[in-house]
């Protein structure tokens, strides 16, 4: 079955985000209090699976192989059946 | 008391102090007494290098060396190595390496005008291997970049050894008035020292001890030890420091690197036999509620302390806003010779300057000669030489490396004559008579089959690639990445290693003036042990002139410079086919040293049309090179090897 | 090339008026954090820029330049990540396709020249129609071609669309480009043909 | 009072992702059978605003003068106000 995977890489918390703190400062310079941004990355894969489960694992495998680095990136993601 | 250091380390300590150091005491030996800062298990055998010159301004000792081009125009050189961290975060461990060696370079007071990244890797059809490459590769790739300062030469090697183990080396050339040289060694009693560039956070903590301890704790464990940098603001700090340098408010200079803030302050007051008094509350935080320890010894990126008198805080604070980097009046020097720490009001760190900086006892390892080095598997005999050609060509080690370097911006600042791909980067300044030459690498193979015959040879094979284009080298650094130093034989080939480099710069009278030791390369994840890399990097000075191309052109001659000797062991070829007969390893000759001299000279004549140095592949691959535009028919009789 | 030129700090925006031509330069403005050139083209600075090109004062942005130039609406279209998602530098072949304007008033229309680019965002976009628009008015400048002049698939480095390299605004006084003009002015380190652009903005301010 | 945008930025439909194809061909590689891969960047921004109808305006103006490409790019959030 086809799944649709929307996943969310964040850095973890306390490490270093210079281009979040850079846009928080254009942010200030156009006049918009902002107190923080932080940036994070988006992937929506269409991939093939036997079932839900399995689903679950081969995103859960792509997100630790490539999509994230597990030392300084968070990772979350959800599901759905695209049919 | 907990205890964070060698036993004998704290025993030693506890008696000079003639009490117990507390934690943030004991944070501060842990990182100034590793192996990275303090050079333990290296200090003496260091000592053998010939470091003398009439062109050597500024020798070892400094955060770079300063070497004489023309009149008062001087050259600034480092070689750094950020082999631990680009194994945890590949990305962010390279970019970090170039941004800490443009630093160095950036605190003698001197421009950055120019890279060279010598890289190793494990082979490259393991993905984990191809995932380091791509994304060290990539590190390097956005931060020179944006900091605007061109990769012009470099190497990439890759042999088993390094799997799950990476080399990543850089070296940086930069540019500046003999009158402008700064000195990173503080001057006066009651200056101020200020912070400024990047804010502080928990940005690999314990990074220099971290380099000391071979990776057999899975980096998960770790809390992020890894620096982030962030190339914009280091393009802000090197504008703002040389504006501030023109100004001529800056007494002294320093870059946080190993260590942070720690190791800076305390290396810049004992430079000058002075003791420093540190305020942590004044260093800028980017994130709330950091320890005395985390602000003293973390190393986040981007970050540099620069002695000044009372009276320029203020030009230097409007010169930081200017810039928009953080700025803060972090510390006094004084007469007394002390490291002294204020937090929240009460001295947290009191330790004497000479025992912090300078008192780690050396190692004195042992070294036994090795034995063991396992050649490939031996092969039958070969008969189609058109296959095996192919197959070497195609090797990582020999194919063209143009996917690495056209992703580095190797045409900013406008000075790069002879591109990357050839035998060395030339760069073509406008306000000099000379042009600079650079090369750098060594092949690890051949030191490994004789530590000191192999580097020796590094160092003919860096001068040869100089000789190509008529340059002659005017200095040496280096970065010497071995395995672990209390395995006898790993201490052997780093001991063997440094005299071959110390004879090999004599042969050739030229100074080594600077380098790096990276110690504890191994990886329990792939149970492999880099081989002995000492990573050369050498610059050369030509006049200016219309310099031969390493490609031929129709109609050519070629001319065989040297000759050839039954030295097949560690040779591409038997790595790539298996091993044909009982050969010899390469060792040095002393008419290497003369025929260079030669090709030199004649190539300033100006009657070569293209030149290039054999190296890995040897002759097959030297000519395929050569005749990559226009191809090339090689006859060779087998009584007298002409061409 | 007999012309006195100065580097502004984009915070100094008094000096600017002043100026008969404004290059906008390579670089990595604000680290290309968020997109190449978006941050940089909300400083007040660029304000300052507008109403100079509204004047009719040459503009030229350079790489980065070219980014602040599509990113403040100065010109047409969007600069993206290359097609192969990665940094590129190399020497390229460009043609000549209008040079009724002050930059490429000293080269022929289908004129061959070599400048080197250097970028990681120098994809060039725009619509179908907004395509049609620069066409209809003759807005391209500059394109990638081969050594014959053809502006194939192989001859384009970043997959910009009908290989654009460069090009016009309406009145045809901001010019922006991806490759570097600065970096041609010097036969030994590779073309001199950049000198030629640089030469026509100094006739055209100078009538 | 403090809201927290969670602001997605996408390319539109048929502007070409050369970041998604690539990271498609990566994990085809690593033996995933992935149809289709698109990318995204995603911002989380903290920032101050008197009422719900203020932060919906800020954050608007944030997407479409900073954030955002409105040639290439469509851009979708969502508030919650942080206390």
């Amino acid at each position: 079955m086809r799944y649709l995977a929307d996943v969310t890489i964040k850095l973890k918390k306390g490490v270093r985000d210079p281009e979040g703190m850079t846009i928080t400062r254009a942010l200030r310079n156009l006049g918009f209090s902002v107190e923080e941004v932080s940036s994070a990355k988006k992937y929506y894969v269409l991939f093939e699976a036997e079932d839900d489960e399995e689903a679950e694992n081969k995103i859960e495998e792509m997100c630790r192989k490539l999509l994230s680095n597990p030392i300084i990136h968070d990772y979350s993601y959800t599901l759905e059946v695209k049919g | 008391m907990e205890r964070i250091i060698p036993e004998e380390d704290y025993e030693i300590i506890r008696k000079e102090l003639g009490r117990e150091p507390n934690l943030v005491e004991q944070g501060c030996f842990l990182n100034l007494w590793s192996e990275h800062c303090a050079y333990r298990s290296s200090s003496k055998l260091l000592k053998t290098l010939p470091t003398q010159g009439e062109r050597v301004v500024v020798g070892p000792g400094e955060d770079a060396a300063v070497i004489r081009l023309e009149n008062d125009i001087c050259l600034v050189i480092g070689m750094e190595s950020h082999n631990h961290p680009s194994y945890v975060d590949p990305y962010s461990g390279a970019a970090t390496g170039v941004g800490g060696i443009v630093r160095d370079i950036l605190c003698m007071g001197a421009r950055p005008i120019a890279l060279m990244d010598p890289l190793y890797f494990g082979n490259i059809d393991n993905p984990k291997n191809l995932y380091l490459f791509e994304h060290v590769v990539a590190g390097i790739s956005d931060y020179g970049n944006c900091i605007g300062v061109p990769v012009v030469r470099g190497e990439c090697f890759f042999d088993e050894s390094y799997s799950g183990n990476p080399l990543v080396n850089v070296v940086c050339i930069g540019i500046v008035k003999e009158e402008k040289i700064i000195s990173s060694k503080g001057r006066r009693a009651g200056d101020y020292v200020v912070l400024i560039g990047s804010t502080t956070g928990r940005d690999g903590l314990g990074g220099a001890s971290f380099a000391s301890r071979d990776l057999s704790s899975t980096p998960d464990e770790d809390r992020p030890s890894v620096q982030i940098g962030d190339p914009y603001t280091e393009k802000l700090i090197i504008e703002a420091t040389l504006e501030a340098m023109d100004r001529g408010i800056v007494e002294a200079c320093k870059d946080l690197g190993a260590a942070g803030l720690a190791g800076a302050s305390s290396e810049m007051a004992a430079g000058g036999g002075l003791g420093i008094r540190i305020f942590a509350d004044a260093v800028p935080l980017r994130e709330k509620g950091l320890t005395t320890y985390e602000i003293l010894l973390a190393e986040s990126q981007e970050r540099m302390i620069i002695e000044v008198r009372p009276e320029n805080v203020e030009e230097i604070a409007e010169i930081a806003r200017k810039y928009d980097i953080a700025f803060g009046v972090v510390g006094v020097l004084t007469q007394e010779k002390k490291f002294v720490v204020e937090h929240n009001g009460e001295v947290v760190v009191d330790l004497p300057m000479d025992l912090l900086v300078g008192g780690a006892p050396p190692y004195d390892r042992k070294a036994r000669k090795r034995t063991t080095y396992t050649l490939p598997s031996v092969s039958t005999e070969v008969s189609d030489y058109r296959n095996i050609i192919l197959k070497i060509l195609s090797s990582p080690n020999v194919a063209f490396k143009d996917w690495v370097f056209r992703q580095y911006d190797h045409e900013v600042q406008i000075r790069t004559y002879v591109k990357p791909g050839e035998d060395c980067g030339v760069l073509l300044d406008p306000m000099c008579e000379h042009m600079i030459a650079l090369s750098c690498g060594c092949n690890p193979r051949h030191v490994a089959l004789n530590p000191y015959e192999g580097t020796k040879l590094s160092i003919i094979e860096n001068s040869s690639n100089l000789a190509v284009v008529g340059a002659e080298p005017i200095c040496i650094v280096n970065c010497l990445n071995f395995g672990n130093p209390e395995d006898e034989e790993v201490y052997w080939d780093f001991r063997e290693s440094v005299r071959g480099l110390g004879d090999g710069a004599r042969e050739i009278g030229v100074p080594v003036v600077g380098g790096n030791v990276s110690f504890y390369n191994e990886s329990e994840e792939f149970g492999t042990e880099v081989l002995p890399t000492p990573s050369i990097g050498m610059v050369g000075i030509l006049p200016k002139m219309r310099v031969p191309s390493m490609y031929l052109s129709e109609g050519e001659s070629i001319v065989l410079v040297g000759a050839t000797y039954d030295e097949m062991l560690g040779s591409e070829f038997y790595e790539c086919c298996g091993v044909l007969s009982e050969s010899n390893a390469p060792k040095f000759r002393r008419e290497y040293v003369e025929s260079i001299k030669k090709v030199r000279e004649v190539v300033r004549q100006g009657i070569v049309s293209s030149a290039h140095d054999l190296s890995i592949g040897g002759l097959a691959v030297g000519i395929c090179k050569m005749a990559l535009k226009c191809g090339a028919e090689v006859r060779i009789e087998h009584d007298s090897a002409t061409l | 090339m007999g012309c006195p030129a100065e580097i502004i700090w984009y915070k100094d925006v008094g000096s600017l008026r002043m100026c008969d031509a404004v290059v906008i330069p390579g670089g990595f403005s604000y680290g290309d954090y968020l997109r190449a050139g978006a941050i940089a083209a909300r400083t007040p600075v660029m304000d300052v820029v507008r109403d100079m090109a509204e004047d009719g004062v040459p503009i030229l942005g350079i790489c980065n330049g070219f980014q602040v130039l599509t990113e403040s609406l100065l010109l047409e279209g969007a600069l993206m990540i290359n097609e192969y998602p990665k940094f590129i530098c190399k020497w390229c072949t460009l043609r000549v396709e209008e040079n009724e304007s002050p930059f490429t008033s000293k080269f022929d229309v289908g004129e061959l020249i070599r400048i080197p680019i250097a970028h990681k965002e120098g994809r060039y976009y725009h619509t179908k129609e907004g395509l049609e628009r620069l066409n209809a008015s003759n807005l391209i400048a500059l394109r990638y071609v081969d050594e014959n002049g053809e502006p194939n698939a192989s001859a384009n480095p970043n997959g910009s669309v009908e290989n654009i390299a460069g090009i016009l605004n309406e009145s045809k006084n901001v010019m922006g480009l991806m490759p570097h003009p600065e970096r041609a002015c010097n036969s030994l380190l590779g073309s001199e043909d950049g000198r030629r652009m640089i030469e026509g903005i100094i006739e055209f301010i100078k009538k």
